[in-house]
């Protein structure tokens, strides 16, 4: 893989590495330095993407509830939109009280949201931002590092809502811990396709399977699999990061803020950091599974450099997370297992079987080439189809009665 | 004394340790906790000694170690289960109280 | 380039233990698997009933798999491996399973598989998920189920099974289920029909035991692979009876075929069917029909064909007599019923004594052409399948309407194929394919038998044909009372068919028509055993 | 390009696709499953035009194309099909009259709520017809044999709720049936002879091979039975004499049913047959018996036609009439002339059924003659094209086609050496057809309407006259491809050149008998003219003239000579009696013993039970109450502390290793 | 040469048996399994160090993701009404004992181990000797029978646990 036939941009964290090459001299102390550019360029462009995500996703609920959103910050006088909001609001999180309640379990209080923040951070290890620009691109069994890492944050709720030692608080922390468990099974299910595909557990790999001449088509999303895969990776990313319409943990009206209730201050903007930072990696690996990582959508578009499409992808998956938020409600708690163990697990097990029907038929062609597809769209439609069917039947539209 | 006894004494102390736990602490939970870090320190055992083995590139300590976690899984999910079952009926985790069938 | 069944193979017989080293035990999972469904559903009799429907279905659907499984590699396997002619008791059964538990005695586990039994056993795998799918609703399905998974397993221990031992436990292990399903959920006579089901079988089976005890008495085998080894040579299995006394070696037979006969019927044998086939709940009734008849000729094919061909011979002549008798009281007596499962019983007798009639002739023509003998036997083969599909959908179909109405005479219902036009195309077709229509299954075993047996023994084919016009009157005469004319007021309670009931009989009527146009994809089952040499 | 023996199998197989459709279609998606039926049908007709050009290009060649179909140890069935002109000729009617009559059912049915399924039927019907012409074994004629049956079966019971269609329908299937297992007999005998049912294969098939068989009297009566056992099934499907009782009560289907398959193809699916085993039927002696029962088909078709009062019904007694001449010509050995009557005969009587279809339709289903009448001006179309079949069926001389191919059927009985009979019967026939189909015309076109529905009555639109507009111009033109100056029909039939072969003697018999015949069809028409022409009936209510001259034969006519009520006399009977029979020896003697046994076992159980409860029982409890009371003893050992089983097993593990290293001194 | 990971091995034990060590004698049992977590976490660390890096990642995933999951449910699901925590540690006697019967197990168990003469070569190599390919080869090719078994272990134990756990009808409030 020769830097010449790269754009600089492209290239230039081989040119980093190389220069530390020349200039320090110890292994390990190349080995430091090189982690610490990486956690300090992560912890800079993902808290920068934090806190924009912040703004924008209040300025759009504002625009999809037909008002305007905040707008009145400024600095130096200048406002742009309100932009400028989410530096405020550090300001005044930074200078807010911290308040621990009395009955409170005060260590475990305390550590909760560090570890939230730190967990939720340990994901992006192993994502492949851009073609040469991975903090642990030699990793083997990097995705399952991923979930590892990610299942550990299950922890740190937990620790919140029972440390605050309030009801509400156990409860969410409860709901939290049986919808994270819940949907981690589907989300890891349909992982295994796009494994099976690249025949490797390694995210780098399985980007790379992804690219090709056919540019976009060669992208998992686009084969029956990777798009009904997607799906339900995108439903049990919303439920994993405890996002509309699965936010039960945090549902306000019945349980004021879940197990957020106790806190204030930094721990509370630590907690929402921690979330967002969540979103971001799983849409990370949404992006690295089935929207072809940091490939170009095709060849053409291949100077712009890898990472910045994988920025502009992993925005977009934000983008609809939010979307998400501003168009469904909120579900109920049994609803919401019935969909992930009666229908997610289900049809994600029923993916495999496509996959591996997907990946038996590689060398299909010509009239079994629209045969494979058709049996690989069958075996999606159908039992999307028919297990609706089934879990919907007795439902019939609802009827409000006082309305 | 070799890498390979340190591991071992690792393994034997955690050993101890879980049994310890086991013996000691009359909560059902925390007994089933006990089991389990017993059965973590016979999966150190395996993976020390498949990494001192003369061909370690077969992995079949490694194997162990992960059939060990399976099951490891399984048995403290039926576990737990068991012990909600126990307090349904009792309204106690305390093992001693777990006794109806004795002779 | 390995084919996937190649591969398969291999895996399963360990014959390139180099890539796959690991090989199950596919017969005895075939024959376990619903055994031990049945026992957990004993086991845990408090289960979720929808748990305990799945988890029987899922059960009785391994035995399709497996079998499926096992018809790829038997095929595989007899397609590519050499065939020795001049080896004469080349042993025909594949993956065979061979433990020996008391050697001294002549009492192995051991089972294996060729053609006559693969048919039986995706037949069985065909059936059995069905019969539990239209049995569905019924209740107390945990136990239901569990009896069901019971009663398949132990049939396909019979069909697998080449120990005698062994293949005796089973042949008895699927009378027991099968009572209590008869008397837990049959009709208002059901005590009385399991009873005399059970008794009557029991009856059969007893001369059975005689005759085989007979057997190790002569030779201390039970192994129907060494058995048929005694036949024709010096010492062999007739002298070594006649020992005990000349009329010995025939009363072992008719011993044996006592209780085979009970089980096929054979005439006049058969008066335990119709009423046991009545009261049984539909699924009991279509795995008795498609199922358990089944044993009884497959039995005349492991046991009576290879290793008393003789006596087979001598009485060929007169037994002939009564499979006619069977095939043509069968025919008439369903047109005088009116209970439409006795109807659909008795023509379970007319088809099933074609098997006989075709076995029969075969043995007691006097000049036989191998031509001949190869129609009938394969037919005979192939009407077992055959009448497996057809009688199942029929008393499905007679299911539904007893389900959906409350009774089940043949002047009860009129019109109902304007009410419920889906049952009634598929009502139809099954009907059709039992009376024999080409282009369905049931015509091609037919035709096999007749061209069989008319080389063989002409008369007796021209007696059956009148077996043949009396189905046709009296299905189509169940036809049009039942679903022509104006509608009655039983038929207006009646529903077209549920998403469930079309899954059980839509596969069975394409498999009808399948097998109707291109009977050849069963027959290469078998093929290779007859194109071996009897 | 392929050659067209090898797409042969699609003529049959696009109609059965369609079948399929219309199985799976909808009430719906009913032109979903017309049109595919219809478009099938042109498909296949225009396949069936390029067969026939090939085929003529080479006449007397038999293509074929066989594969296996079952094949097992030393047994082997081969299906095949079969190209040759009489199947080509035969293909091209079938499709175009079929068609012709499809489109016809799209006006006709219109309303019917299974329009779907009809079309399903009808393409079904036209699959399995199309198989039989096509088969090249005579496994697969019997196998698409029985498919029509089945079709037949499903048409004629296409209005099941009706109670008489649906007997009617179990009737047809059931009389065709006894003919069929004939003929399965039949075919078995023929395959455990010849060893094959292929009728060519390259010199090997049946018909090849039938001339080198050396005619000794076990073969000559084995072959002669064979043939006999054929035409059963032919006499089942052609509705000869005495299995034709189902044809007349199968005009309960509906009238396109009646016209496709009750006149144009499926009756004549046994004269096809049997002219395709032609060769067979010659070798034995069964050709007699052919001829003697298509001559009395014939006069007792016309006799009982007379008599009718059904349009439908006289139409139908008028094709087992004419179906008994071409079993006549085939008995009498001119095959050709039976085929070039079923060509003519097949688009007359098309056009005569939709003819009278058009006309029920119009009055409001109305089918008694007596209660039509004055229809001619009402509906112009109808009556010209009606007129011109009616001519064609009663031999009007020259322009009908009709006429043509009757003639080759008297002219080729005249020249049978074994009897004059069937030849003078055909005569008497001829009188009666004309005098009949006089008598209809009369009735239905001609004097006042004789019910309200009539009045009303008025011309249909184009999908339904224009079948009968082109049926009505090849009712004219088809009689000219077999006369006897220019027999370009028989010709390539027989694969030779007849243009030469014009014997002197035959020209000069031919004129005298043809004159004959034409005064005897002037004799019919004029009976008939005379009697219904000039006096014509005023109320739906009037007597016959007939049947006021002579009561007593008209009642047993119109009764048609009581053949229903003779067979529900005895065979019927017969077969009630055997049913009860069975039933009873079942149930009394049978299970009477059985039931006897059983009281017996149930005696000798209440001995037994006794002997046990007193002696046996006894002992074996106080054995179990002993082994109760150790168990208890034994029992205190589980404490049921979980923590204490746990330390003894850590106590004792410590305790062996302590132990063990004692005793190895480490 | 393998000074280094002497030290890392014996950081890692040390703090894993210390956390162990703590976590067990804690009164508070969510505490405990908190900390058990971490102790978990500190397993996998020494797995991460023999080279086994599928193995430690399976560790957390299993142990952190699912076990302590389902150990803090079933706490939280036993101790509803309050931490009864006096009650769950029993009298002196009975954990004395219990110690003692552990320190004893420990001191032969270190006493066997310590006496044994183990001889080979024990450099620690710290990369890994087998990827993750390998094991999944591994699995299917030498181990599959097991692989099976486990799977269907795995699901009727699972099943089991839930018709265990469930509760029955009507016997509960």
């Amino acid at each position: 893989m020769s830097a010449s036939s790269e754009s600089i941009l492209e290239a230039f964290p081989l040119t980093i590495r190389d220069w530390l090459a020349s200039v320090v001299p110890l292994d390990w102390l190349q080995w430091l330095i090189l982690s610490l550019i990486g956690i300090v360029a992560i912890l800079t462009v993902f808290g920068l993407t934090f806190a924009f995500t912040t703004v924008t996703e209040r300025k759009l609920l504002g625009r999809f509830q037909n008002r305007l959103g905040p707008n009145r910050v400024r600095i130096f006088g200048i406002r742009v939109f309100g932009f400028f909001q989410p530096f405020a609001d550090a300001v005044k999180a930074l200078t807010k009280e911290d308040i621990v309640p009395a009955a409170a379990d005060k260590v475990l209080h305390f550590l909760a949201p560090c570890a939230m923040v730190a967990f939720s951070l340990l994901g992006f290890a192993v994502l492949p931002f851009g073609k040469h620009l991975s903090l642990l691109s030699n990793i083997d069994a990097a995705l399952l590092y991923f979930f590892a890492a990610g299942a550990a944050s299950e922890l740190a709720i937990f620790m919140a809502g029972w440390s605050s030692n309030n009801k509400f608080s156990l409860i969410s922390s409860m709901r939290a811990l049986a919808q994270l468990i819940s949907y981690e099974l589907p989300l890891l299910l349909v992982a295994v396709p796009a494994v099976l595909m690249a025949g490797s557990l390694s995210l780098t790999g399985i980007v790379v399977n992804q690219g090709g001449d056919l540019g976009i088509l060669n992208w998992n999303v686009f084969t029956p699999w990777g798009f009904a895969g997607f799906i339900i990776f995108f439903i049990a990313a919303l439920a994993e990061c405890n996002r509309c319409p699965f936010d039960l943990p945090e549902g306000e009206s019945e349980i004021i803020a879940g197990y957020l209730t106790e806190y204030s201050g930094f721990k509370y903007a630590l907690f929402f950091m921690g979330e967002y930072f969540g979103m971001m990696s799983l849409s990370g690996l949404g992006v690295t599974l089935f929207l072809g990582g940091w490939q170009a959508p095709c060849a053409a578009l291949a100077f712009i450099p890898s990472y910045l499409w994988f920025y502009a992808k992993l925005i977009v998956m934000i983008l609809c997370f939010i979307w998400m938020r501003a168009t469904l409600l909120r579900l109920r708690m049994d609803q919401l297992m019935r969909l992930s163990w009666k229908f997610l697990v289900p049809l994600a097990l029923v993916n495999l079987g496509t996959v591996t029907f997907w990946k038996y038929t590689a060398d299909w062609e010509g009239g079994m080439l629209v045969a494979r597809w058709l049996i690989a769209i069958a075996l999606v439609i159908l039992p999307f189809i028919s297990l609706g069917k089934v879990l919907s039947s007795g439902l019939g539209p609802r009827k409000y009665r006082y309305a | 004394m070799t890498i390979l006894h340190l591991c071992l004494i690792f393994s034997a102390l955690l050993f101890s340790l879980g049994l310890a736990a086991a013996l000691a602490r009359s909560s059902g939970i925390l007994v089933l906790l006990g089991i389990e870090l017993m059965l973590n320190a016979a999966n150190i055992n395996f993976i020390a000694f498949w990494k001192f083995s003369p061909n370690p590139e077969n992995g079949t300590g490694a194997m162990f170690a992960i059939f060990s976690i399976a099951v490891a899984a399984a048995e403290a999910a039926v576990g737990l289960a068991l012990i909600i079952a126990i307090y349904r009926h009792q309204s106690s985790i305390r093992l001693q109280d777990a006794n109806t069938l004795k002779g | 380039m390995m084919t996937f069944s190649t591969i398969l193979a291999q895996a399963v017989t360990g014959t390139s233990s180099q890539d796959i080293p690991f090989s199950p035990p596919l017969l005895s999972l075939i024959v376990f698997a619903p055994i031990i469904g049945g026992l957990i559903l004993l086991i845990f009799p408090k289960l979720d009933t929808v748990l305990a429907r799945i988890l029987g279905l899922f059960f009785s659907l391994s035995t399709l798999v497996m079998g499926t499984g096992a018809a790829i590699i038997v095929l595989e396997l007899f397609g590519t491996a050499p065939i020795i002619k001049t080896a004469k008791f080349m042993s025909p059964y594949k993956l065979v399973e061979n433990g020996e538990i008391v050697s001294s005695l002549g009492i192995n586990y051991h089972l294996g598989i060729d053609g006559i039994s693969i048919l039986l056993v995706l037949l069985t795998g065909i059936i059995a998920p069905m019969c539990l799918l239209a049995s569905w609703k019924i209740k107390k399905a945990n136990l239901f189920n569990a009896l069901m998974l019971l009663t398949q397993g132990a049939a396909l221990g019979v069909f697998l099974t080449l120990n005698f031992f062994h293949w005796f436990i089973f042949w008895e292990l699927s009378l027991f289920p099968v009572f209590f399903l008869i008397k837990i959920w049959g009709g208002p006579n059901a005590t009385r029909a399991a009873y005399q089901f059970v008794i009557y079988t029991l009856g059969g089976s007893a001369f059975m035991l005689l005759s085989f005890a007979a057997i190790y008495a002569a030779t201390g085998q039970l192994g129907f692979n060494i058995l048929p080894s005694y036949v024709g040579i010096e010492g062999s299995l007739n002298e070594k009876l006649a020992a005990f006394g000349s009329t010995v070696p025939m009363l072992v037979f008719w011993g044996i075929l006592v209780g085979l006969a009970v089980k096929v019927p054979l005439f006049p044998l058969h008066t335990w069917l119709p009423i046991t086939y009545a009261e049984a709940p539909v699924g009991v009734s279509m795995f008795l029909t498609a199922i358990l008849s089944k044993m009884g000729v497959y039995a005349v094919h492991r046991i009576l064909w290879p290793i008393f061909p003789e006596q087979l011979k001598t009485a060929s002549p007169y037994l002939i007599w009564l499979a006619l008798a069977g095939i043509v009281l069968g025919a008439y007596a369903a047109m005088r019923q009116t209970d439409l499962k006795r109807m659909i019983a008795y023509s379970s007798i007319n088809h099933l004594n074609y098997c006989l009639l075709a076995v029969f002739a075969a043995f007691g023509a006097t000049h036989a052409t191998q031509a001949a003998a190869d129609a009938a036997f394969s037919g005979t083969l192939l009407q077992m399948f055959n009448h497996g599909l057809s009688a199942a959908a029929l008393f499905f179909c007679i299911g539904v309407l007893e389900d959906r109405s409350g009774v089940r005479g043949l002047n009860d219902f009129g019109g109902v194929r304007k009410v419920a036009p889906v049952f009634a195309a598929l009502c139809g077709i099954s009907m059709f394919s039992s009376l024999g229509l080409p282009g369905l299954n049931g015509f091609v075993s037919e035709f096999l038998i007749f061209r069989g047996v008319f080389e063989l023994m002409p008369w007796a084919a021209v007696i059956a044909c009148l077996g043949l016009l009396g189905t046709a009157i009296f299905l189509l005469n169940f036809w049009q009372k039942v679903f022509h004319g104006p509608i009655k007021n039983n038929t207006s309670k009646i529903t077209d068919l549920s998403p469930r009931e079309i899954l059980v009989l839509g596969p069975v009527v394409i498999l009808m028509f399948v097998i109707g146009i291109w009977p050849q994809f069963i027959i290469n089952l078998f093929k290779a055993k007859l194109d071996l040499g009897h | 390009m392929p050659s067209s023996i090898d797409i042969l199998w699609f003529i049959p197989a696009l109609p059965l696709l369609a079948a399929f459709i219309g199985a799976i279609s909808t009430q719906r998606m009913r032109s979903v499953a017309s049109g595919s039926a219809l478009s099938a049908m042109a498909v296949s007709f225009g396949l069936s035009c390029i067969a026939l050009k090939d085929a003529l290009a080479a006449p007397g060649v038999h293509q074929v194309n066989n594969f296996s179909w079952v094949s097992v140890g030393t047994f082997n069935l081969q299906l095949g099909f079969l190209l040759d002109p009489l199947t080509a000729f035969m293909l091209v009617m079938v499709t175009f009259v079929g068609f012709l009559i499809f489109l016809f059912s799209t006006g006709y049915m219109k309303g019917d709520e299974n329009y779907a399924k009809f079309f399903c039927y009808l393409s079904l019907f036209a699959a399995a017809m199309l198989g039989i012409l096509v088969s090249n074994s005579l496994l697969l004629t019997f196998i698409c044999w029985e498919v029509v049956g089945l079709a037949s079966y499903l048409l004629i019971g296409f209005w099941f709720f009706k109670p008489e269609a649906a007997a009617a329908a179990k009737k047809a299937f059931i009389t065709t049936r006894i003919g069929d297992l004939g003929f399965l007999i039949g075919l078995i005998w023929l395959h455990s002879i010849s060893g094959t049912q292929l009728f060519y294969n390259n010199g090997e098939g049946f018909l090849e091979t039938i001339n080198l068989v050396e005619a000794t009297a076990p073969a000559l009566f084995a072959i002669s039975a064979i043939g006999i056992l054929l035409f059963c099934g032919a006499i089942g499907k052609s509705g000869q004499f005495p299995l034709h009782v189902w044809l007349p009560d199968a005009m309960e289907g509906p009238t396109p049913v009646s016209a496709l398959i009750h006149a144009a193809t499926m009756v004549a699916a046994g004269v096809f047959l049997m002219a395709r085993v032609f060769p067979l039927l010659e070798f034995g002696s069964a050709l007699t018996v052919v001829a003697y029962i298509g001559a009395i088909t014939a006069l007792l078709g016309a006799v009982i036609a007379v008599a009718q009062n059904d349009i439908k019904r006289i139409l139908a007694f008028s094709t087992v009439s004419q179906l008994g001449y071409m079993m006549l010509a085939i008995g009498v050995g001119v095959w050709e002339a039976a085929i070039f009557h079923l060509l003519t005969h097949a688009f007359f009587k098309a056009l005569l059924f939709l003819g009278a279809g058009s006309v029920i339709h119009a009055a409001h289903h109305e089918q008694d003659i007596r209660a039509l009448g004055g229809l001619a001006p009402r509906m112009k179309i109808t009556f010209a094209t009606f007129s011109i079949g009616m001519m064609a069926l009663a031999g009007v001389p020259f322009l009908f086609s009709g006429f043509w191919s009757k003639e080759a059927i008297l002219h080729g009985a005249h020249t049978w050496s074994v009897s004059h009979i069937p030849f003078y019967i055909g005569l008497v026939a001829v009188v009666l057809t004309a005098f009949y189909m006089t008598r209809l015309m009369a009735n239905v076109f001609f004097g006042k309407p004789r019910s309200h529905a009539v009045e009303h009555a008025h011309e249909n639109n184009w999908v339904m006259t224009l079948p009968l507009t082109l049926l009505a111009i090849c009712a004219i033109l088809l009689g000219f491809l077999g006369t006897p100056a220019f027999p370009w029909l028989q010709a390539k039939l027989l694969g030779k050149d007849l243009s030469g072969a014009l014997e002197f003697g035959k020209i000069f018999e031919g004129p005298g008998l043809m004159i004959t015949s034409i005064v005897l069809v002037a004799l019919g028409l004029g009976i008939g003219w005379a009697i219904y022409g000039f006096r014509k009936r005023e109320r739906f209510g009037d007597a016959d003239p007939l049947e006021k001259r002579f009561p007593g034969l008209w009642s047993a006519l119109e009764h048609r000579l009581y053949f229903d009520e003779l067979y529900a006399a005895t065979i019927l009977k017969t077969n009630s009696l055997l049913a009860s029979f069975s039933d009873w020896l079942d149930r009394w003697i049978v299970d009477g013993a059985v039931q006897l046994v059983s009281k017996l076992g149930t005696l000798l159980g209440f001995i037994n039970r006794d002997i046990d409860e007193q002696c046996l029982n006894a002992g074996f409890n106080e054995t179990a109450e002993e082994i109760r009371g150790i168990g208890n003893t034994y029992s205190k050992a589980q404490s049921g502390d979980v923590h204490g089983y746990l330390r003894v097993m850590a106590w004792g593990f410590v305790a062996i290793v302590i132990l063990v290293s004692i005793a190895l001194n480490i | 040469m393998t000074t280094f990971p002497i030290i890392t091995l014996l950081i890692i034990a040390v703090i894993t048996l210390g956390i162990t060590a703590v976590a067990l004698f804690l009164k508070n049992i969510i505490h405990c399994s908190i900390l058990l977590a971490v102790s978990w976490v500190g397993i996998a660390a020494f797995y991460l160090w023999a080279g086994a890096e599928f193995v430690a990642f399976a560790q957390v995933l299993v142990y952190v993701g699912a076990v302590s999951m389902v150990v803090l449910f079933a706490v939280l699901l036993t101790q509803r009404k309050q931490l009864d925590l006096e009650k769950l540690t029993g009298t002196v006697g009975f954990r004395e004992l219990g110690k003692l019967a552990a320190a004893m197990v420990a001191t032969v168990l270190v006493i066997a181990i310590a006496t044994t003469p183990l001889t080979g070569s024990f450099d620690a190599i710290n990369e890994p000797v087998i990827t993750v390919r390998d094991i999944g080869i591994q699995l299917r090719d030498n181990h599959i029978g097991a692989l099976l078994i486990v799977g269907v272990l795995l699901t009727v134990a699972l099943l089991g646990a839930v018709v265990v756990a469930s509760a029955e009808p009507k016997t509960e409030e």
